[in-house]
C-alpha cells in the first residue's frame, strides 16, 4: 500500500461522496460547493496521474472561473437560496436505474478489458511538453477551440441580451 | 438490293412518325405528307424487294427433318469473325449443324458465315417423312438474305439486332405496305378535318413500322418489339376518338391492348424458354433448326409451343381471346382496314409461321392427330361465323368475318398447310381491307356516320355505285367464288386439310366457307338492296370521292387477280417463292390441286351465297311460305325456287344457327367470355381492395403501427414517451446506449 | 497503482453525472450535473494516456485542456440560455420545458 | 487530367456541400440567388459526372476507376475508399441527373410552405448521400452515406409535405431506420469474422469480397440476414414496403422523386454491391425467398395500385411491382438477372421519377391527385396528357422504351437461374413475374384512361389549365429521350454492366454456362 494508493482512496471517498451530494442536496448553494469539492479531487487525481500543469489548471478554471459563474447563475435566476423540496423531478427512480446499469455495463467492460492492468508513472509530465504539443502537432484544433470560445463569447452575449 | 437493306423499309416510316409528330402540325396537309410519301417509298422498296426477290435464284437444297436429325454434324470452322457487321452472307444452319457443346456465343456469331459453309454439309436427300401424303422433294430454294448488327450484350451473350428477307417476308412487306398506303390515301379524304388528323397519322406511320419491324425480325426480341409497338398503336389508334361518347371508345382501345397483353404473357414465356432452349440466342433460324433437329427436349418445346400459342391466340384474336376484335371497331374505319387485313390480327398467324419449327415439332402437326393450333383455329371459325348472322352493325359483320377467316389461317397452319395459311393471309388482306374501306365509304358518303346496317342503310346500291361494285367483289372473293382471291386460298386449306389425315377439320372448313358465304350475302343484301332506311333515306346518299374509290378500286382489282398467284394453272408461284427451309425441313407435304375438293368448295361457297340471298330476300317479303322440308337437295332446289328452300333454311339451319347457336354463342360471349374477362377485372378490383384494405392497411400496416396503435389503446405509451421533455429522452438514451454497448461487449 | 481504479472513479463520477441530469429540474443544476460528466471524462483521458506511455500521456493531458475549455464554452452558453428561460417563464423548472413536444 | 482521376469522385460527392455552404451564408430572402446557386452546384457535379462518363475507361468496366483509397479513421482500419466501376457508374450519374432536373422543375413551384433555402439545401445534401452511397467502397462510410440520406428526406417529407406528412415522415424514418440497425450490426459482424489477407479486420468492401467466402455458411446466413432487413426495407421488398406509399403520398414532388429515382436503388444496389459478393453461400441460401418475395411483391403491387384512387399513391405502388422485378433478376444470381436489375433500376428511375413529376404537376394544376375527379387532361393540356400516356407505357414494359429491358431480362433470366437454385420454382416466378406485366398494363392504362381521356369533370371544365410549361420541359425532355434512347438501345447500359456484373456473379456458376 503506497503512499500514491492512500491518497488515491482518500480522494475517491471524498469525490464520491461529493458527487452523490451533488445531485442530491436540497440546497442548490450547496451542490455548488459539494462540485467545488469534486472537482478539487480531480485536481488531486492529475497530480497523482503526474499532470501538474492539468491539475492547476483544472483548479485555476473550473474552481476558479466556472464555480463562480454557477454562483452567478444560482443568483441570477434567484434560485431558493436555502433548501428547497422539489429540485428534483418525478424520474429519480428511472434515473437511479439507468445510472446504476450504466455504471454496471462500464464497470463490467473495464474490469473485462483493464482488470490487472498495472500503471507505470515513469515521468512527469511536463508543462513545456504539453505546450510543445499544443502548438505543433495540435494547432488546428487549438484554434478551432479559440474560435469556438470566441463564439460561446459572442453567443452568449446575444442570447442573454435584453432588448 | 433492297433485300439486304430491307431494314430501310421500317425505318422509313419510323422516320416519317417522328416527322409527322415534329412537324405534322405547321405543314399544309398537316402531316399527311409525310405519311403518303413514306408509304408510296415503302411500297415501292418492297415491289423491287418482291420482284429481286422472285429474281433470285433457288439454290439452297432443303432436306426434311429426319435426315437433318440423322446427318452428322460438320462443324464449320469459321474464317474472319466480323461479329456480323455488314455482312451479307447466306444464312447459316442450311447444312445440318448439331452445335454440340458450343457456346451460344459462338453460335450466334456463326450466323454470319454459315452461307458457304452450308453446301459442304448438306447431306444426300433421304428417306423423308412419307407418313402423310404427298411426299416430299428436295427441290432447291431461295436463299434468305441475312444481315445482322450487333445490339446488345449480356451475361456471355452477345445478342444481334438483324434483318431477315426470305419470301415470307416480302410478301407480307408487300401486303402491308400497299394495304397501308391505301389506308392512308383513303383516310386523307375520310378524315378530313378530324382535330387530332395529324395524330391519326403519325400513329398509322408507328402502325405500319410494327409491322415491318415485326415481319422483317431476325430474332425474336425483334419481333416482340413490332409486336408490341403495334399493341400500343391500335391502343392509340382504337381510342383515337377518346372524348366522344363517354367511355366508350377508350374502353374499347382499353380492352384490345389488355387483352392482348394478356396473351403476350404467353410470348414472354414463350421467347424466355426458347432462349435458353436454342442454346441462349434469339434468332429465329437457330431456333426453328433447333427445333426440328430435335435439340430441344419435347417437353420443353411444348411448354414453348402451348405459350406462343396463347399469345397467338391473343394477338389474332382467336376463341376465345376473340371479344377485342368487335369493340375495336370504336376506332375510325380505316384503322380497322388497317387492323384487320395486313397488320396487328396477323401478327398472330405470321408467328406461328415463323416459328413454324417449333409448332410443328411441339404439336406433332406432321402427324395428323388433333392438335391445339388447328383446335383453336376450327373452333373459332364456328364460333365467330356463327356470331356474324346475328350483328346488325356492318363493321361488326366484318370484324366477325376476320376472326373466322383468322380462323382458318390458324387452322391451316395447324393441319400443316403451311402455304395455304399464309397465301389465305395474302389474299384475305385484299379483299378484307377492300370490305373495310367500303364500308368506311358507306358511312362516309351514305349513311350519315352510321354504320348501322338495319336501322341506316338499304337500297345503296345505285346511289355509290362504285363502292357497291368494288364490295361485291370483294364480298365474292371472301366467300370464295372462283376465281377470285378467296377461292384459291380457302380451296388450298380445305385440301391440305384433307389430305394431311385431319378430314374433321375439313368438315369445319367447309362448314365455315358456308356460313362466310350466307352472312357475307346478308351483309351486302341490308346494305345495298332493299329500300332506304333512315339516314340511307333522309341524307341524300352520294357516290364518295376519288380518294375514297380509288383505294376501294384498286382492292378490288387485286382480289379478283391476287388468288391466281398460287393456281395451279400459273405454276403454284406463290408457294414456290415464299417456301423456306424451316417449312422444308418440317418435312410439310405439297398437294396437287384435286378437282373433287375444289368443286366441294364452290358447291359450298355458292351454296352459302345463295342461302343466305334466299333468306334473306324472303325476310323482306310475305312470311306465308313458313314451311319446312327435308334438306335433301337443298342447293338446287335453292337455285331454282328460292320459296321452299327458304323456309327449309330458315327452319331447320338458318333458324337453327341464328337462333339458339349463334345466339347462344354470342350469349357466350357476352356474358360468360366477356364476363369473364370483365369480371376478371372486376375479381381483380376486389382482391386488390380486400388486399388493400384488409392484408395490407389492417394486418401489415397495422403489424407496422401496431405498437403506435395499441398504446393508443391501452393508455397511449408512446405519447408517454413523447412528451417532449428533454430528460426523459436523455433517459432513453442513455439507457439504449447502455443497452447497445452491453450488445457489443457480448458479442 | 491499477489502471482500473482511475477508469472506475472516472466512470462512477459519470454515473452520477447521469443521474442528476436525469432526475434534476433546476436547469443550473443540471450544468453542474454536466460538469461532472466532463471532469470523468477527463480523468479517463489522462489515465489512458498515462497507460500508453508518456508521449501520449502528453496527449491526454492536452485533450483534456480541450475539454475544459469547451467546458468553459459550454457552461457559459448554458447558462446565458438559463438566464433567456428563467427570463421568458420566471422559473428554470426544466420539467416545465417541453418544447420538443411535436 | 492525372488530378481529375484523383479528385473526380471526392468532387462528385462533396461538391454538392459546398453549395450548402454557400446557401448556408446567403440571406434567406433572395431566393434567386439560392435558386441560381442550387443550379450551379448540382450542375457542377453533374459536370464532373460527364466528365467522370467521357473519362470512364469502358473497356474495363469491370476494374475500379478514378479509385481513391486514403486514411480515415485508422482505428477501426476505415478507409476512406471510394471508386466507380461498371455497376455503379450509371446509378451515380442517374443520382447526378435527377437532381440536377429537380432543382430545375423547382424554380417556380416551391411547395409550401416555400422557403427554397432550406428546402434546396436538403436536396444538396441529399444528393452528397446519393452519390456518396454509390461509390463508397467502406463499410463505414457506405453507412455513413446510406444513413445521410435519410435526414434530409425526413425533413423533405416532415415539412413540405402533404396533410398526413407527419406520421409519413415519421414512419419512414422509424423504419428504414430500424432496417440500417440491423444492417449495421452485419458489417460489424462482417468486420470482425472476415479478416482480410494481412490478418486485419477491415470493412473495404473488396477486401472482404475476397475475403467474405471464408465465414462459415451458418454464420453467412445469419449476417446475410441483417444485410437483407436494411437492404430489403430500403428496396422496398414486399412485405417491408408500406412505409413507401406513405412517404410518396406526403413527399412534395421532387421529393417523391428522389425518393422514387434514387433512394430506393440504394437498397437494390447495396445487395449487388455487398450483400451479394461478400456472401455467396449465404446468398443461394437466400436466393429463393427473395425471389419469391419479389414475385408476390410484383402481384401484390400491381393489385395495391388497382385498388387506389389515389394518383400518386398508385404510382408508389407501381414501384413496389416494379422494384420486384429489379429483385426478381437479383435473386436469380445470374449475368442476366444482375444486368436486368442494374437497368430495371435506372429505367425504374428514369420513368417512375418521370410519373412522379407527371402527379405532381397534375396536383398542381387541378389540385387533386383523386383519379375520379380527374379527367380529359388531353383536352385542357394535350402535352401533358401524352407524357403521361408515354410514362405510362414506358412504365408498363412496352418494347422499344427503357423499362422494357428491366422487365424482359429478369424474366428471361429467372427461366434459368443459378446452378445452386431450383430451376422449376423459379420457372414459376418466371410465370408469375409475366402474368404480372398484364396487370401492370391494367392499372397504368386504367390510370391514364381516368385522367387524360374523356372530358374533363364539371368542376374543372372551366378551369384555365395551362399545358407544360419551360421548366417542366427543361426537366423532362432529358428523361423522355433517355426512355428511347436506353430503349432502342439497351447496349448503352448493358455495355457498361455487363462486364462488371461478372465479377459479381463469378461466384454462382450458372446450369450450362
Amino acid at each position: 500500500m503506497s503512499g500514491a494508493n492512500v491518497a488515491f482512496g482518500v480522494l475517491a471517498a471524498v469525490m464520491a461522496v461529493s458527487a452523490i451530494r451533488v445531485v442530491t442536496t436540497k440546497n442548490v448553494v450547496h451542490a455548488a460547493l459539494y462540485l467545488v469539492l469534486v472537482l478539487a479531487g480531480v485536481a488531486g487525481i492529475f497530480i497523482l496521474l503526474a499532470a501538474e500543469f492539468l491539475a492547476i489548471v483544472q483548479i485555476l478554471v473550473y474552481i476558479g472561473a466556472i464555480v463562480v459563474l454557477f454562483l452567478f447563475g444560482i443568483m441570477l435566476t434567484r434560485a431558493p437560496i436555502g433548501r428547497a423540496p422539489d429540485l428534483d423531478n418525478d424520474q429519480r427512480a428511472i434515473g437511479a436505474v439507468v445510472a446504476m446499469f450504466l455504471f454496471g455495463v462500464l464497470g463490467w467492460i473495464l474490469y473485462d478489458g483493464f482488470g490487472d492492468t498495472q500503471l507505470q508513472l515513469r515521468d512527469v509530465g511536463r508543462s513545456g511538453d504539453v505546450g510543445a504539443s499544443i502548438f505543433s502537432t495540435f494547432v488546428v484544433p487549438f484554434e478551432v477551440i479559440s474560435v469556438l470560445l470566441l463564439a460561446a463569447l459572442v453567443g452568449a452575449v446575444v442570447i442573454a441580451r435584453r432588448d | 438490293m433492297v433485300l439486304q437493306n430491307i431494314w430501310v423499309i421500317p425505318a422509313i416510316t419510323a422516320s416519317s412518325f417522328v416527322l409527322i409528330l415534329l412537324f405534322g402540325r405547321r405543314l399544309p396537309n398537316k402531316g399527311a405528307e409525310f405519311g403518303l410519301m413514306a408509304l408510296t417509298m415503302t411500297f415501292a422498296l418492297a415491289s423491287i424487294g418482291a420482284a429481286q426477290w422472285v429474281g433470285r435464284p433457288a439454290d439452297l437444297e432443303v432436306e426434311p427433318a429426319s435426315t437433318i436429325k440423322s446427318a452428322e454434324a460438320h462443324d464449320e470452322e469459321g474464317g474472319d469473325e466480323d461479329h456480323g457487321n455488314k455482312s451479307d452472307k447466306g444464312h447459316a444452319g442450311e447444312g445440318a449443324k448439331e452445335h454440340a457443346g458450343e457456346g451460344a456465343k459462338e453460335h450466334a456469331e456463326e450466323q454470319d458465315e454459315g452461307g458457304h459453309g452450308a453446301e459442304g454439309t448438306v447431306a444426300e436427300a433421304g428417306e423423308g417423312d412419307e407418313d402423310h401424303g404427298g411426299g416430299h422433294e428436295a427441290e432447291p430454294i431461295r436463299r434468305p438474305v441475312d444481315r445482322r448488327w450487333a445490339w446488345f450484350q449480356t451475361g456471355d451473350v452477345k445478342v444481334q439486332a438483324g434483318t431477315h428477307a426470305d419470301g415470307l417476308a416480302m410478301a407480307m412487306l408487300f401486303v402491308v405496305s400497299l394495304i397501308s398506303l391505301l389506308v392512308h390515301v383513303f383516310s386523307f379524304s375520310y378524315m378530313h378535318g378530324d382535330e387530332r388528323f395529324t395524330h391519326y397519322y403519325a400513329a398509322l406511320s408507328l402502325f405500319t413500322t410494327g409491322m415491318f419491324v415485326l415481319v422483317t425480325a431476325s430474332n425474336t426480341l425483334q419481333a416482340l418489339f413490332g409486336w408490341e409497338l403495334m399493341g400500343l398503336c391500335s391502343f392509340m389508334l382504337i381510342g383515337h376518338w377518346w372524348d366522344r361518347d363517354g367511355n366508350k371508345n377508350s374502353s374499347a382501345a382499353l380492352k384490345a391492348f389488355f387483352t392482348t397483353r394478356t396473351g403476350d404473357v404467353g410470348l414472354l414465356v414463350g421467347i424466355s424458354i426458347l432462349f435458353f432452349a436454342a442454346g441462349q440466342t434469339f434468332d429465329i433460324e437457330t431456333t426453328n433448326r433447333a427445333a426440328l433437329t430435335g435439340q430441344i427436349g419435347s417437353g420443353v418445346l411444348l411448354a414453348a409451343a402451348a405459350a406462343l400459342l396463347v399469345a397467338v391466340i391473343g394477338k389474332s384474336a382467336q376463341f376465345p381471346l376473340h371479344t377485342w376484335l368487335p369493340d375495336a371497331m370504336a376506332g375510325p374505319t380505316p384503322v380497322s382496314a388497317l387492323i384487320h387485313a395486313a397488320t396487328m390480327v396477323v401478327a398472330g398467324v405470321y408467328l406461328v409461321a415463323r416459328l413454324y419449327g417449333v409448332f410443328w415439332v411441339a404439336f406433332d402437326i406432321g402427324g395428323g392427330g388433333i392438335n391445339p393450333v388447328a383446335v383453336v383455329g376450327a373452333v373459332t371459325i364456328l364460333i365467330a361465323a356463327a356470331l356474324a348472322f346475328v350483328q346488325a352493325d356492318i363493321k361488326k359483320v366484318l370484324a366477325y368475318s376476320t376472326v373466322s377467316q383468322l380462323g382458318f389461317m390458324i387452322m391451316a397452319l395447324g393441319v400443316g398447310a403451311w402455304t395455304a395459311g399464309i397465301f389465305h393471309l395474302f389474299t384475305h388482306a385484299f379483299f378484307k381491307a377492300c370490305l373495310f374501306l367500303g364500308a368506311g365509304s358507306i358511312s362516309h358518303s351514305g349513311s350519315h356516320h352510321s354504320f348501322d346496317m338495319v336501322k341506316d342503310m338499304g337500297g345503296l346500291k345505285d346511289k355509290m355505285p362504285w363502292t357497291f361494285r368494288t364490295f361485291l367483289v370483294a364480298t365474292a372473293a371472301l366467300a370464295g367464288v372462283p376465281p377470285l382471291a378467296g377461292f384459291w386460298s380457302k380451296d388450298e386449306i380445305l385440301l391440305g386439310a384433307g389430305k394431311n389425315g385431319y378430314g374433321l377439320f375439313m368438315v369445319v372448313g367447309l362448314i365455315g366457307a358456308f356460313m362466310t358465304a350466307a352472312y357475307m350475302t346478308r351483309c351486302v343484301y341490308l346494305t345495298f338492296f332493299g329500300e332506304p332506311r333512315g339516314a340511307a333515306a333522309h341524307h341524300h346518299p352520294h357516290e364518295s370521292p376519288p380518294l375514297i374509290v380509288v383505294p376501294l378500286q384498286v382492292l378490288a382489282v387485286l382480289s379478283v387477280f391476287a388468288g391466281l398467284l398460287n393456281a395451279p394453272f400459273f405454276g403454284e408461284l406463290f408457294g414456290k417463292w415464299t417456301s423456306n427451309s424451316t417449312v422444308l425441313g418440317a418435312g410439310i407435304a405439297h398437294h396437287e390441286f384435286s378437282l373433287v375438293a375444289a368443286a366441294l368448295s364452290i358447291a359450298v361457297a355458292f351454296g352459302g351465297i345463295a342461302t343466305g340471298y334466299a333468306y334473306y330476300w324472303k325476310g323482306f317479303r310475305v312470311g306465308s311460305l313458313r314451311h319446312d322440308r327435308g334438306p335433301t337437295g337443298m342447293l338446287y332446289r335453292l337455285l331454282v325456287r328460292k320459296y321452299y328452300l327458304d323456309d327449309l333454311y330458315e327452319g331447320f339451319i338458318v333458324r337453327g344457327i341464328r337462333e339458339p347457336v349463334a345466339r347462344a354463342a354470342y350469349w357466350t360471349n357476352q356474358k360468360v367470355i366477356d364476363a369473364v374477362v370483365n369480371g376478371a377485372g372486376i375479381a381483380a378490383r376486389g382482391i386488390a381492395r380486400f388486399v388493400y384494405e384488409i392484408i395490407d392497411q389492417r394486418g401489415i400496416d397495422a403489424a407496422v403501427n401496431g405498437a403506435g396503435i395499441a398504446s393508443s389503446e391501452t393508455g397511449g405509451l408512446l405519447r408517454y414517451i413523447q412528451t417532449g421533455r428533454v430528460q426523459q429522452y436523455a433517459a432513453l438514451m442513455l439507457g439504449a446506449a447502455g443497452v447497445f454497448a452491453l450488445a457489443l461487449a457480448l458479442l | 497503482m491499477y489502471l482500473m481504479q482511475f477508469l472506475v472513479l472516472a466512470a462512477f463520477l459519470f454515473c452520477v453525472g447521469v443521474y442528476g441530469v436525469l432526475v434534476r429540474k433546476n436547469a443550473v443544476l443540471v450544468l453542474m450535473s454536466i460538469e461532472l460528466i466532463l471532469n470523468s471524462v477527463n480523468i479517463n483521458l489522462v489515465a489512458l494516456g498515462v497507460y500508453r506511455g508518456y508521449d501520449q500521456a502528453i496527449v491526454g493531458q492536452v485533450f483534456s485542456l480541450f475539454v475544459i475549455a469547451v467546458a468553459a464554452a459550454e457552461v457559459g452558453i448554458g447558462l446565458a440560455i438559463v438566464l433567456l428561460i428563467y427570463r421568458n417563464r420566471a422559473s428554470i423548472d426544466l420539467s416545465e420545458v417541453d418544447l420538443m413536444k411535436g | 487530367m492525372n488530378w481529375f482521376d484523383d479528385w473526380a469522385l471526392t468532387l462528385a460527392v462533396f461538391l454538392p456541400m459546398v453549395g450548402v455552404a454557400v446557401l448556408a451564408l446567403i440571406p434567406r430572402a433572395n431566393e434567386d440567388l439560392h435558386k441560381l446557386v442550387a443550379l450551379v452546384t448540382s450542375g457542377a457535379t453533374l459536370a464532373v459526372g460527364v466528365g467522370i462518363l467521357t473519362r470512364f475507361d469502358y473497356s474495363r468496366s469491370r476494374m475500379p476507376q478514378f479509385e481513391v483509397d486514403r486514411g480515415w479513421i485508422d482505428v477501426i482500419n476505415s478507409r476512406y475508399h471510394v471508386f466507380v466501376d461498371g455497376i455503379s457508374l450509371p446509378l451515380l450519374a442517374l443520382s447526378m441527373l435527377i437532381t440536377v432536373l429537380c432543382v430545375i422543375y423547382s424554380w417556380n413551384h416551391f411547395p409550401e410552405p416555400h422557403n427554397p433555402k432550406a428546402f434546396l439545401i436538403l436536396m444538396l445534401v441529399l444528393e452528397t448521400g446519393m452519390n456518396g452511397t454509390f461509390v463508397a467502397e467502406d463499410l463505414i462510410l457506405f453507412f455513413v452515406f446510406f444513413e445521410l440520406v435519410l435526414l434530409p428526406m425526413y425533413f423533405m417529407i416532415g415539412v413540405w409535405g402533404g396533410e398526413n406528412r407527419q406520421y409519413a415522415s415519421i414512419k419512414f424514418f422509424l423504419y428504414t431506420l430500424f432496417g440500417s440497425a440491423l444492417m449495421i450490426l452485419s458489417f460489424l459482424a462482417l468486420f470482425f469474422l472476415a479478416p482480410n489477407t494481412a490478418g486485419q479486420n477491415t470493412f473495404d468492401i473488396p477486401e472482404l469480397v475476397a475475403a467474405g467466402a471464408s465465414i462459415p455458411r451458418s454464420t453467412q446466413i445469419l449476417i446475410f440476414a441483417g444485410l437483407f432487413m436494411g437492404f430489403a426495407i430500403k428496396v422496398p421488398m414486399f412485405p417491408f414496403h408500406t412505409w413507401l406509399p406513405d412517404a410518396h403520398t406526403e413527399a412534395p414532388t421532387v421529393g417523391s422523386v428522389i425518393l422514387a429515382a434514387v433512394l430506393l436503388k440504394l437498397g437494390t444496389y447495396g445487395f449487388i454491391r455487398i450483400a451479394l459478393p461478400i456472401l455467396p453461400e449465404a446468398a443461394e441460401a437466400w436466393a429463393p425467398w427473395i425471389g419469391g418475395l419479389a414475385v408476390i411483391g410484383i402481384i401484390y403491387g400491381a393489385l395495391g395500385c388497382l385498388a387506389q384512387r389515389d394518383m400518386k399513391r398508385l404510382i408508389a405502388f407501381s414501384s413496389v411491382a416494379h422494384m420486384g422485378y429489379v429483385m426478381l433478376g437479383i435473386s436469380t444470381l445470374t449475368d442476366y438477372g444482375v444486368n436486368a436489375a442494374v437497368f430495371g433500376m435506372v429505367a425504374h428511375g428514369l420513368i417512375t421519377g418521370m410519373l412522379f413529376f407527371l402527379a405532381g404537376s397534375i396536383h398542381e394544376r387541378y389540385h387533386t391527385r383523386e383519379l375520379a375527379r380527374l379527367g380529359g387532361i388531353l383536352k385542357q393540356a394535350p402535352h401533358l396528357g401524352w407524357i403521361l400516356g408515354f410514362c405510362a407505357f414506358a412504365s408498363l414494359g412496352l418494347p422499344g422504351l427503357a423499362g422494357f429491358w428491366g422487365e424482359f431480362p429478369a424474366i428471361l433470366s429467372a427461366y434459368s437461374p443459378a446452378e445452386a437454385l431450383d430451376e422449376g420454382l423459379f420457372r414459376i416466378y418466371m410465370v408469375v413475374a409475366a402474368i404480372g406485366t398484364v396487370l401492370a398494363a391494367g392499372y397504368l392504362l386504367w390510370m391514364f384512361q381516368r385522367t387524360a381521356f374523356g372530358l374533363p369533370k364539371e368542376e374543372f371544365s372551366d378551369a384555365h389549365i395551362h399545358d407544360v410549361h419551360g421548366p417542366e420541359w427543361i426537366a423532362w425532355t432529358p428523361l423522355l429521350v433517355l426512355i428511347v434512347v436506353l430503349g432502342i438501345f439497351p447496349n448503352l447500359l448493358f455495355g457498361i454492366t455487363d462486364d462488371a456484373v461478372g465479377v459479381v456473379t463469378q461466384a454462382f456458376a450458372r446450369v450450362g454456362g
